[in-house]
């Protein structure tokens, strides 16, 4: 089995799926001949020649919309958006209508379809090249939102994303595009859509999280071992639908929580899942849920490490669970 | 640079200024009767929503030779991407006026299953009539989209995009026309120059002189068109659309032409369109312009006229007692066609409503009227 | 006083401010001779010109786009955008531009501006004249997020953004537009942001809720009172900032929570009030946090009365928090 | 309708076509001081960011005629609205080059406090240059909506909106050249076309024949001058202002000018660039071009050039000593300046992060690179 980044995984992904079905094209910016600003669609126009794998003008609106008009015409575009920071001149099209399109024809027009695009922080990118959207989306019913955190599920859940008879928004932590390694089965695979990945065992607590900040979950954990707590880390991988009942059964089997993202606290992903937890989860609770998450401000530049949680926040959060 | 005057093709006395439309009797009374069957459409969904039995509509009173004219030109297996305003075309391909009539009452036969406000209709057969949506200007890349799966695939179809005056300003209008102009779709953007976005007046809308000219900007062709004109409509849509088909990309086309009603039924356009301007385009009928040419050709008489119209009257009240007498979609209809598979949550939130709804009783309905 | 009508405080509000302060502008599509299409803006172009209250060409971007020109430049731009359900074109100027201003300029630059939208179900307007998108806006750090519920607040609080030095905004419940007549005091005053407002006393259970759904939450309080529970109400009014520390407060005294929105449930506003309450005052709750929302689909058309919660399902909700 | 010509001025003598630019000997050597300027900055940034010392830099070469001509017919009443790619704008108005650095540095002093990525200046003295920011085409509307507060006050002061070939594409472009032209704002779009977005040529970009041509879906001027030609740039664009100035509303400028370098600092033009291009463009560099007048008038050397060049280094690396002796910026700023009080939950989360770094240290820092 080859040695993957996860940003190459994603690229294997793409050409595994070019390969096995000729109705999957892939565009956006700079997608073409430059193989993406990140690289992840290298070599593409070459293996599939322009028809597969173009360019397009600067307009989101435009990338995602003709998307919804091929998909609905029998194609299975994976579209890019060059960074999760503008994606937002296409939120109508997502929103108001890839999302709706089934419910408001009665299944008769559907968009399976794929939007890509790199998003979080962890790079210098400051305000406007590091934040995460998933909130947006994640209220939004009729989509599907999934973030990888390795090489392997990149692969396993772009093949299912494309494969999916819904439209997918695919976000992937760029933070992590070059910063891991491993092996990934060569040819088609599938990770299911809804599933949660256990990275770590610990019965003492558990953290949630997903995409850039499960590294640094297993971080604050190995840490907490230091200090005698078992802590258990959950990539949720696929954030809409999320797979609650896997949440629960977590939460309701070590009984204390920390929820982890890097986007702004307030109305964050992490709401919700502190929220399911204590509505539904409330009598096996030894502690309050903890989360930690960026602050509710835009996205600094040169102190973006003192926005991004860190270990040692988590660590923090962990203690406190643990001393409730 | 100024526009060209618009084309037209039917002159006063109702000859056709040396072009043949090519059209059979047969064709040429079908199109003729499909307008009628616009206005009869358009005359109930009024009374329909005056006494409270519907919610809303869209009146296309003006437009309909604009509306037939384009449709006229489109193959069964070409794609229409509609407004709000269009009627006329779903009509023309033979969607039955019961099914449009089944979204208007927004019953468990609704193509949409009583998701969407009336008018918003959704068709695959017997031509792909694309599920129109509120927000104004998203269907033109989807257009474009659709269309560059025709060509990728190597197909002669085409796909034809209708939009307003005020569409043009929108997002969508930007990034379809200049989409469809850089992979050369084959895609034709119909936009029907109708005066006025609800209260606002075409100068309100863009400082260039009319619409057509917009096309430049993209590389595009642009034509305008007298729509109200039914075959002026036809002739330029034609050369659009063969012109597609052959790969020779897409074209803009304004039909410049006049809304004479409100905006829906829930608007008073005399609060801002002027009454002189509504009595200049009462002068240039869409209908009265095509019986001229049918007369000219020996194929009209009011008789005709009286029959057609009674036989729209009739299909029409057909359609209302027919949707009338379908029920309510029913209540899974909320949660189902959200994804393709219902997902768990969904699954759960429909249990729990239902649930609800046997220990406590229904939901009480509301009055059912859109109220603006 | 005169006896105002929601969309009458807010047409009266506007001509205040108006009158007041000749930086003032407002536009947006068809506010202009038609006075809006709920006539909020009736009037407004007689009294002060079309330089003052003016239509636009149908683009949200644009309008939203020029008036935070106009605010950077001295203007106090009040925008209009027809229905919430069509702001996604504008939502990257709300979002990257308006709501990040004074952040990535250090303060040189400001966006003290208001755009006024009517949201909410309530009128059958099926999928795309119904929605409640405050979630995505909430979760948006430099916006503010008003939601009035009655005339008085309606004037007050919109008086009160029109003023703020920050961009609001300002969500008008359509359903309770004319539905509801109370004394408004004539000329200016304000209500200020970041308030509560307490609709109805009760020591049993809290209900928290804003918009439209406020009316809900009393009949459902007022059957309540029936069964014996002595439910109180609280308008949220402010959704950012809120004021956590009055529902924290309000939370503790009762020790029982229902949470109340139209939204979709997942990742919707009562998340965030549900798991900060969980996460803050666990020690005073009697029983889990209950919401009460809009389901998780796009929003219906023929069964929107099934779609949005009732005093039915408040009620159910209520004698379930109160049987734990 | 095919594109003239565009506008030049200065010919291969040197001589300018019969075109005073009405600037005096000291107005002149400013003129090209700042575009030795604007290189000096390019190769320092570039050193800074290949040793790590900063993130990421916009390499400026070819554009600076373009900038600088544009820049020259405004006055310091006038607003700019900038592209990530007009460092000569700011330098000609007598920005500091220091005041510049901090915002590369993303130090204590930036105007910015270090929140946005380098490049992304603001200033509102001694001229106001809009915040830059990074999603392409939305400060057009909003150059629109400052233009439109200067007529409402009835100021004569015009709004200068520059942007790239690829935003012509974007959404503000559509929404700004509308509301400009139906409002008759004075503001003056100033399309850079330099051959790329990225590393999309134009032809991916636009079918149309160039750029200045959509002026005419707005119904404003178009005019495409030849962006190497510091003069020709400034010829077009006074009259542009004056006429907006004079109440006869925007104008689009289409520069032709080339980008002869990378997109930024993280990319690799060679990937997609053709050599041949790049040559023949070498040909036409915008500071020789303007050489070739100043000498034809008699004041310019290559000594002249030489020292210029000098104390444009010196300027420069002034600024980094500067920039680069300045702190970081302190932690509150990640909570300072999202509203303009400190609300409540900000306060809270800004404690607790300063509580943390008590408790437990501070968070590290990365390594500061912008890796693509
Ligand atoms: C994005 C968006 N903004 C606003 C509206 C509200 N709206 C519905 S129709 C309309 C006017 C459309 O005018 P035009 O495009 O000329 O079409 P016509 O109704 O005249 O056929 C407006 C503003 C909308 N549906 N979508
Ligand atoms: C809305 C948006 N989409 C994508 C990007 C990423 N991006 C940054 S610069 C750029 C190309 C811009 O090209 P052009 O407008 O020609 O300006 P130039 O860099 O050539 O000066 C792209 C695609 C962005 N910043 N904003
Ligand atoms: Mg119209
Ligand atoms: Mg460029």
């Amino acid at each position: 089995m080859p040695t993957l980044t996860l940003v190459q995984a994603v690229n294997d992904a793409l050409k595994t799926a070019m390969r096995r079905d000729k109705s999957v094209l892939v565009f956006g910016e700079d997608v073409g001949p430059k193989g993406g600003v990140f690289l992840a669609t290298e070599g593409l126009t070459t293996e599939f020649g322009k028809e597969r794998c173009f360019d397009t003008p600067l307009s989101e609106d435009g990338i995602v919309g003709a998307a919804i008009g091929m998909a609905i015409n029998g194609l299975r575009p994976v579209a890019e958006i060059q960074f999760q920071d503008f994606i937002f001149p296409a939120f109508d099209q997502i929103v108001s209508e890839a999302a709706k399109l089934r419910y408001r024809s009665g299944g008769q027009y559907t968009a399976p379809m794929v939007i890509r695009t790199p998003y979080g922080g962890g790079i210098r990118g400051g305000l406007y090249h590091s934040q995460s959207g998933e909130a947006y989306f994640c209220h939004t019913p009729g989509l599907k939102v999934v973030v990888p955190s390795t090489p392997h599920d990149a692969k396993g859940l772009l093949l299912a994303s494309i494969e999916d008879p819904d439209p997918v928004l695919f976000l992937e932590p760029k933070a992590l595009y070059r910063s891991i390694k491993e092996e990934v089965p060569e040819g088609h695979y599938t990770v299911d859509l809804g599933t949660l990945r256990g990275v770590r065992e610990g019965k003492d607590c558990v953290v949630f999280c997903y995409g850039a900040m499960v590294p640094v979950a297993v971080k604050a954990a190995e840490q907490a071992a230091e200090l005698g707590h078992e802590v258990r880390v959950v990539d949720l991988r696929t954030l809409l639908p999320l797979d609650e009942e896997g949440v629960l059964e977590h939460a309701k089997q070590v009984g204390r929580v920390v929820v982890l993202h890097e986007a702004p606290r307030f109305c964050g992903f992490g709401a919700e899942i502190s929220a399911m937890i204590a509505e539904n989860a409330i009598e096996y609770m030894d502690a309050p849920v903890v989360r930690v998450t960026g602050f509710d401000t835009p996205f600094p530049n040169t102190l973006e490490h003192h926005y991004l949680p860190d270990a040692r926040r988590v660590l923090d959060a962990i203690e406190r669970v643990m001393a409730y | 640079m100024k526009t060209e005057s618009p084309l037209s093709v039917i002159q006063a006395n109702g000859k056709a200024n040396g072009y043949d439309p090519g059209l059979s009797k047969e064709e040429l009374l079908h199109c003729y009767r499909t307008m009628l069957l616009v206005r009869a459409f358009d005359d109930t969904a009024l009374k329909l929503q005056r006494s409270g039995r519907i919610g809303f509509s869209i009146p296309n009173k003006g437009i309909e030779a604009t509306q037939v004219g384009a449709a006229s030109a489109l193959k069964k297996t070409d794609w229409l991407f509609p407004s709000y305003r269009d009627f006329g075309m779903a009509l023309y391909h033979g969607v039955r006026a019961a099914d449009m009539m089944n979204n208007m009452f927004g019953n468990a036969a609704d193509s949409a299953r009583g998701r969407q406000m009336p008018v918003h209709f959704s068709f695959t057969d017997p031509i792909h009539f694309f599920s129109i949506s509120s927000p104004i200007g998203t269907h033109l890349p989807q257009a474009v989209g659709a269309a560059h799966a025709f060509k990728l695939r190597g197909e002669s179809h085409v796909a034809l995009v209708s939009f307003g005056d005020g569409g043009t300003s929108s997002l969508g209008f930007h990034s379809g026309m200049n989409f469809a102009a850089v992979w050369k779709s084959p895609v034709v953007f119909l936009c029907q120059n109708n005066g006025y976005a609800i209260s606002c007046p075409i100068e309100e809308q863009t400082a260039s002189d009319g619409f057509a000219i917009k096309a430049q900007a993209y590389g595009m062709p642009g034509v305008v068109v007298d729509g109200n004109d039914l075959l002026a409509v036809r002739k330029a849509t034609m050369e659009a659309v063969e012109r597609a088909r052959k790969g020779g990309g897409p074209t803009l086309i304004e039909a410049k032409t006049f809304r004479m009603g409100g905006h829906s039924t829930s608007d008073d356009p005399s609060r801002y369109v002027p009454k002189e301007l509504v009595a200049e385009w009462e002068k240039k009928d869409p209908v009265q312009r095509f019986e001229k040419f049918l007369q000219a050709k020996g194929i009209w008489t009011e008789k005709v006229r009286a029959e057609l119209e009674a036989s729209c009257k009739e299909e029409i009240t057909a359609a209302v007692r027919e949707a009338e007498a379908t029920g309510q979609p029913p209540l899974e209809t909320i949660f189902s066609d959200v994804y393709a598979e219902l997902p768990p949550h969904l699954r759960r939130q429909g249990t729990e409503a239902f649930e609800l709804a046997r220990r406590k009783g229904d939901a009480a309905a509301g009055d059912g009227a859109f109220p603006l």
